[in-house]
């Protein structure tokens, strides 16, 4: 998606609508134009694609969204920032959030999956949080063919690649199969911290003159306006998205998160805010910052360090490039935190500064290249409400089927081999899941547990995602996925206390895509009520579809549980002959 | 025992092992840059896992040129205990101060397992805790653990009972199954899997602790044995 | 028989941490006179086809389907018709 | 400005378990007609040097410390002087 209309004049942007290429309507274009007061010029309209694209703005998802619970007396820290935190006692608390890089892993599976883990990882430490845990949820197509095995192989490769290198355990995960996801895959990343509840950072840049300082990679032109790209259906067109392709760096990305936790451990009277920068690059993780304070801020782009000679606003600002961080500095104090990140040989740069009028505004070669209110960007968004359909397969749904198993040895064995049920120790053995030494409970069980330590507790954390079932029935379906997701915890003896969630499903502008998302969120706030595990983050991506074919609506649900006493784990191996066997529940 | 832990940059062990020493072990580990030059008073020097530098190029390629090499080759040429686990057994082979190299696992693929090994030599200042023959188990979590060495090379260090501990099922295609060995003069340790996530009832089991339990006895010993 | 030699390279837009990392390697040693790195991979294959350009279509398919990843790499490469004698 | 062109293998004798790969998957998906794979790595350097010997000597040096492993891998490089306008 290189930028060839560089030059377009804003009154040619408004005959020549190059914004619709990047995911905004007409009528959105016009309600911009309109609260701006004149004709938006290109790097604007460009913000505002990125800005207000469902990634960002949640304009199909916010109503629905909304009626999610999300707090109880234990968290600290609910959705709206990078991560959620949770108090979990003895001054500690947990941190967590997961997230999708469905489309990006379909394009380029490698590095899809690779970029996805970093940037999750990069929500867990903004918030202070050492990032300890990792686990993941894949759906794929059936094992059948060599193309899905390729994605299989490449989507496994990156997610180990990155945590493998970075050095924090992957854990646990899930992986299904079925045929709904052979053009959809799905590839959700968890990243669990955990942190001394007093060091909570919050993503704002308050205080006029205070500084931003950029950290970490040069800005290059990939990933750009990804977000506005994850925000689209898919066509089969993938020709045109390759240059959307990102490649994550997970050594630059260690040292990020040493230098980030070490800035804030030793810093903390320096620093006002820090966010990592992830889909729409540094206009989001700058204005969000900006809005959730009540600020403005100036930024001088030529102060951005760039990969590339001749970058426009609109690449600069879209750009995802990885491995990059926005800090709030208190004036004056900025030598003493960028030499935090000289020692670990990371660029670290003032690209501009906090203001009182609300504006955003930035500056390229000395002239004003965009001057936007913060608000518009951010509340201005469009919020869609939707109105559900019921889709026909509900309306008049199939006849129960009830299978005729005549040979139930065959049948037996023919379920063993099902790539659903079949052990997956091939493709999690790739994940190193026992560095930082606090694995109790790796990958292949019920729930991962890990210790916490200088403490007598341990977490235990699990993915779980069932389509089928939400196709069937989407709220009972919601519900069923967060009742698997606390049993898988009950089972090593964790009591559960909140999760996080991607909600993965097709085009919310059709009806009956928008009444499964509606759907299986009230099953899905049921179940969080009735166990007492609030929503702390999540994220949405919709418009998994290609070619007009939607994915099953599937909710993944990560979930972490509290065990207060180290001895009181369970594992789920049998330990000697004669033991008794029970079935509980019916 | 006092033991310095080299943290190069990409190191991801190196809690790890402090952690070993100084919370289960019981005895002093120091966690020192990659760019110090000096590792006087030092008992142990230990060279973590990881990926040191990305190991962009060849695993442990770039970090033998770290300001700290230098001393590390001076220390163990003077008779200092070395120990490199995983990314430090690959630093310590590109640095030449063990022989051979480390390729890639012959699946091409990265492998965190159990892996149960043999002691192969039960009288290094390394093993000195374990039987000759002893199975035990420890965690591998490598890409390129696959150990190399020419004929001639690997024949003198089977000559000169350098191959400390042994793959029970080759997991990566090390020739003779080698997972750990000694440089000539016995001094200097490279092994493949972790002894240090295997040194707590809870997390893996101790079948690793032997490893620090010699180094201690060793270095206490302050004479060090030549086999 | 017929010998193809390949080189695939990163695009140049894509970023290339092997490269950045070897060239502050190398201005750190005092190597700073390098200016520019580039990483890639060469391979060759030795192969039987019945003429020049079937091998040529061949290689090139191996290229795109396998040696290279067309997201991030190109590829470029030559064939030559081995003498008899190999 | 010289710029180097540099090629490093495994040595004939080391089994090279990607090459390996790649040929057994060239001869799964059909192509067996694929008698030999030779993987390597391939490296351009630029840099400035009072005159080609000095240019091919820095090279030399950088190939053999960092670039290979030499108990494994041989190298080769050339050296060519740019235009100046480069
Ligand atoms: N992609 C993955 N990453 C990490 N661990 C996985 C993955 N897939 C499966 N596992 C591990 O294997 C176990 C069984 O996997 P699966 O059959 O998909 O889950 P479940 O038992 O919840 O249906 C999981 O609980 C998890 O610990």
């Amino acid at each position: 998606m290189r930028m060839l209309q560089t030059e377009l004049s804003p009154a040619q942007i408004k005959t020549e609508k190059p914004y619709r290429q990047w995911g905004l309507t007409d009528a959105e274009y016009d309600r911009f134009a309109e609260k701006l007061g004149r004709l938006p010029n290109l790097t604007e309209i460009g913000l505002a694609s990125g800005m207000w694209s469902e990634h960002c703005a949640y304009k199909y998802s916010k109503p629905v969204l909304k009626t999610f619970w999300t707090k109880n007396d234990r968290v600290l820290m609910g959705p709206g920032e990078g991560a959620g935190v949770i108090a979990i006692g003895e001054g500690k608390a947990v941190v967590f959030k997961a997230e999708s890089h469905n489309h990006p892993s379909a394009v380029e599976p490698y590095q899809g999956a690779a970029t996805g883990v970093g940037g999750i990882i990069r929500d867990i430490f903004s918030i202070g949080a050492k990032p300890v845990a990792i686990l993941d949820s894949l759906a794929f197509g059936y094992p059948d063919n060599a193309h899905t095995k390729q994605l299989i192989d490449q989507v496994v490769a990156g997610i180990g690649d990155y945590g493998n290198a970075i050095g924090i355990p992957t854990v646990g995960g899930e992986t299904r199969f079925a045929p709904t996801y052979a053009q959809n895959p799905l590839v959700n990343a968890m990243c669990v911290g955990v942190m001394d509840e007093s060091a909570i950072q919050r993503g704002k840049a308050a205080g006029t003159g205070n500084s931003l300082l950029y950290v970490g990679a040069k800005t290059g032109r990939d990933g750009i306006n990804g977000a506005s790209f994850a925000s689209a259906e898919f066509s089969t067109e993938e020709e045109a998205n390759r240059s959307a392709v990102q490649v994550g760096d997970p050594f630059m990305e260690k040292l990020l998160v040493d230098a980030c936790l070490e800035v804030t451990r030793d810093h903390q009277e320096a620093l006002v805010g820090m966010q990592d920068m992830g889909a729409a690059g540094l206009v989001s993780s700058t204005v969000e910052m900006a809005d959730k304070a009540g600020y403005g801020m100036v930024l001088d782009l030529d102060l951005v360090p760039q990969r590339e000679p001749n970058m426009t606003p609109f690449e600069i600002m879209l750009s995802e490039s990885q491995e990059r961080m926005m800090l709030c500095v208190k004036a004056g104090r900025e030598a003493e935190v960028s030499a935090v990140f000289k020692q670990y040989d990371l660029d670290a740069v003032v690209i501009g500064h906090v203001t009182d009028d609300g504006r955003y505004t930035l500056l390229q070669h000395g002239e004003t290249v965009c001057d936007v209110p913060v608000s518009l960007l951010t509340d201005d968004a469009p919020v869609y409400y939707q109105q559900g359909v019921k889709p026909q397969r509900l309306v008049h749904p199939a006849t129960d089927f009830v299978p005729a198993v005549t040979d139930p040895e065959a049948t037996l064995k023919k379920l063993l081999a099902d790539p659903n049920v079949a052990d997956k120790t091939s493709l999690y053995r790739r994940y190193d899941a026992q560095v930082q030494t606090n694995t109790i409970e790796g990958p292949g069980g019920d729930a991962a547990v890990i210790r916490v330590r200088g403490t007598h507790r341990a977490l235990a954390m699990t993915t779980d995602s069932n389509g089928r079932y939400l196709a069937l029935d989407p709220e009972v379906g919601g519900a069923i996925t967060v009742a698997e997701a606390a049993r898988n915890l009950v089972a090593t003896g964790a009591e559960p206390i909140g999760i996080t969630d991607c909600l993965n499903y097709g085009d919310p502008t059709k009806p009956e895509q928008f009444y499964s998302l509606q759907e299986s969120a009230k099953g899905i706030v049921a179940a969080t009520k009735a166990l007492n595990t609030p929503v702390i983050s999540g994220n949405v991506s919709l418009y998994n579809e290609t070619n007009g074919e939607a994915i099953d609506p599937t909710p993944m649900i990560g979930m972490v549980g509290l065990i207060e006493d180290l001895t009181t784990i369970t594992t789920p191996r049998f330990k000697t002959a004669g033991e008794l066997i029970y079935l509980l529940g019916d | 025992m006092k033991a310095a832990v080299i943290s190069f940059p990409g190191s991801n062990c190196d809690d790890d092992l402090m952690h070993a020493i100084n919370d289960v072990v019981g005895e002093e580990a120091v966690k020192v840059s990659a760019k110090a030059t000096t590792l006087d008073g030092f008992d142990l020097v230990l060279v973590p896992g990881g990926f040191s530098y990305g190991d962009y190029l060849r695993s442990g390629a770039i970090a033998k040129f770290a300001p700290v090499m230098a001393a590390l080759k001076q220390f163990a040429q003077a008779g200092g205990y070395v120990l490199g686990i995983c990314n430090g057994f690959q630093i310590l082979t590109e640095a030449g101060l063990l022989p051979g190299a480390l390729q890639w696992n012959t699946s091409l693929q990265f492998i965190c397992e159990p892996e149960p090994l043999v002691v192969a030599n039960a009288e290094t200042a390394f093993s000195s805790r374990y039987e000759a023959g002893q199975s035990i188990t420890l965690p591998i979590a490598h890409g390129e653990g696959n150990y190399y060495a020419d004929p001639q090379t690997l024949a003198a260090l089977e000559a000169n009972h350098q191959v400390v501990f042994r793959y029970a099922h080759n997991p990566n295609g090390s020739l003779n199954d080698i997972a750990g060995l000694t440089n000539a003069a016995g001094n200097v340790l490279g092994m493949m899997p972790h002894p240090e996530r295997a040194v707590e009832e809870l997390i893996f089991g101790t079948d690793g602790l032997g490893v620090f339990e010699s180094l201690v006895q060793a270095t206490k010993e302050g004479a060090y044995a030549a086999n | 028989m017929f010998k193809a030699k390949i080189f695939v390279n990163y695009k140049p837009s894509v970023l290339d941490p092997k490269a950045q990392v070897i060239q502050n390697t190398l201005t750190r040693l005092g190597d700073d006179n390098v200016s520019h790195v580039l990483v890639g991979k060469y391979f060759e294959l030795t192969l039987s086809a019945a003429s020049q350009a079937e091998a040529e279509q061949q290689v090139a398919r191996i290229c795109d389907e396998m040696l290279a990843n067309v997201n991030t790499e190109t590829f470029k490469f030559t064939v030559e018709e081995l003498a008899v004698a190999e």
